[in-house]
């Protein structure tokens, strides 16, 4: 299942809807906000094309399913305004083996960061700065 | 003609995330930018060369599929095309 | 930090243990029991040589986190019985960047199996099978 | 002199988790695996070769650290010594 959403990302949700009694292994990521020592980040806005996004995640996740053998694989992203530590994003996915989940999971994130329209906004003591962005 | 512009990221807070515009029939993608631009001298200058080229940086979407900025300027729209404006994706 | 434990893994717990303000990657490894579709199994026994496994498994930790430059690095096993669908070993890493985050990760979960002294007992219709064992 | 034997998985099933055996002073690994072996069937059919040879199979520590069973079987334990008899680890 694919969300984009402005609450708060419930992993434990996430891992009971990606479980299966058929799969021995389940990876996720969780892209957090993150203050490097000297940037002095203070929040940070995510913004989507949601429509778009939510379109191209699910064929991302379709990608995934087939080419990995997925049992299952959960998408979450966060919009809106996070503060240091909060999740930005989290991929669950659950495949018979630990191979097939670690490169599925791999997979989702590597393509969400290329192909999915979403932006993120660094607002920190130094002023605002669009990542990846105007 | 009616067509729909969103804006996102740096763009939206230039242009605004979304509006409606009146423009001639059959009107391409790159002549839908330029009344952006004429418009608003920021989005002329995030968004055009010195030369009038859209920059490769501008990012565009028909009705929520991409279109290559080297090839489908030309596009011409229709009636209720929807055309989003963005900047590169967050990457890393 | 290392586990070995007869209780039930609390994920969330680790996660929240392996956050840092400056790491941007949480990448989690959750073995489960799986039941294939032919085996019928029925529960799973998981015994440790419990101080030996320890050790071995903080040197392992330890590999990791200079190998990889990790923020953190926590590792929890079960041992007892088990049913299908239950954790049976769950690995939380955190790094800076996902690459590093998804390799640590990676890399623990595959020398804990070549190196940790741990066994699994399958239960099922057919009757009782080490894994790896005699 | 006196040492502890702890076994794990099927040869704790048949040798039980944990025991203390009296050997004689000086006694090599191999000797303490032979004198299991004397006292069940099963471990010896388990962990020894028709050729008397200990098997590949059969994993070994003392004191905690793995020795290797092609070099180290004939090392001498001492008086409190712990070995560990486990088959290959749970792996994949």
């Amino acid at each position: 299942m694919i969300e984009i959403t402005d609450s708060e990302i419930c992993l434990v949700e996430l891992i009971k809807r990606a479980r299966r009694d058929d799969a021995g292994a389940v990876v996720t990521f969780l892209g957090t906000v993150r203050d490097d020592e000297d940037c002095g980040l203070e929040h940070l806005e995510v913004e989507a094309f949601r429509e778009a996004a939510l379109a191209e995640l699910e064929v991302i996740r379709q990608e995934a399913m087939s080419r990995f053998a997925l049992k299952a694989a959960e998408v979450v992203h966060r919009t809106g305004s996070l503060a240091v530590g909060e999740s930005i994003v989290a991929i669950v996915c659950s495949a018979g083996h630990r191979e097939e989940a670690f490169s599925g999971c791999r997979y989702i994130i590597e393509q969400l960061k290329r192909r999915a329209p979403l932006w993120k906004k660094e607002i920190s003591e130094k002023g605002e700065r669009w990542v990846g962005g105007a | 003609m009616r067509v729909k512009v969103i804006a996102f990221a740096g763009f939206r807070e230039i242009l605004g995330k979304e509006r409606e515009l009146d423009v001639k029939e059959a009107a391409t993608v790159k002549e839908l930018l330029q009344v952006l631009a004429a418009g608003s001298p920021r989005f002329r200058e995030e968004a055009f060369e010195e030369s009038g080229a859209v920059r490769d940086y501008v990012l565009l979407m028909v009705n929520r599929k991409r279109i290559d900025p080297q090839q489908d300027l030309s596009r011409a729209l229709v009636d209720g095309d929807e055309l989003a404006v963005f900047p590169p994706l967050a990457g890393g």
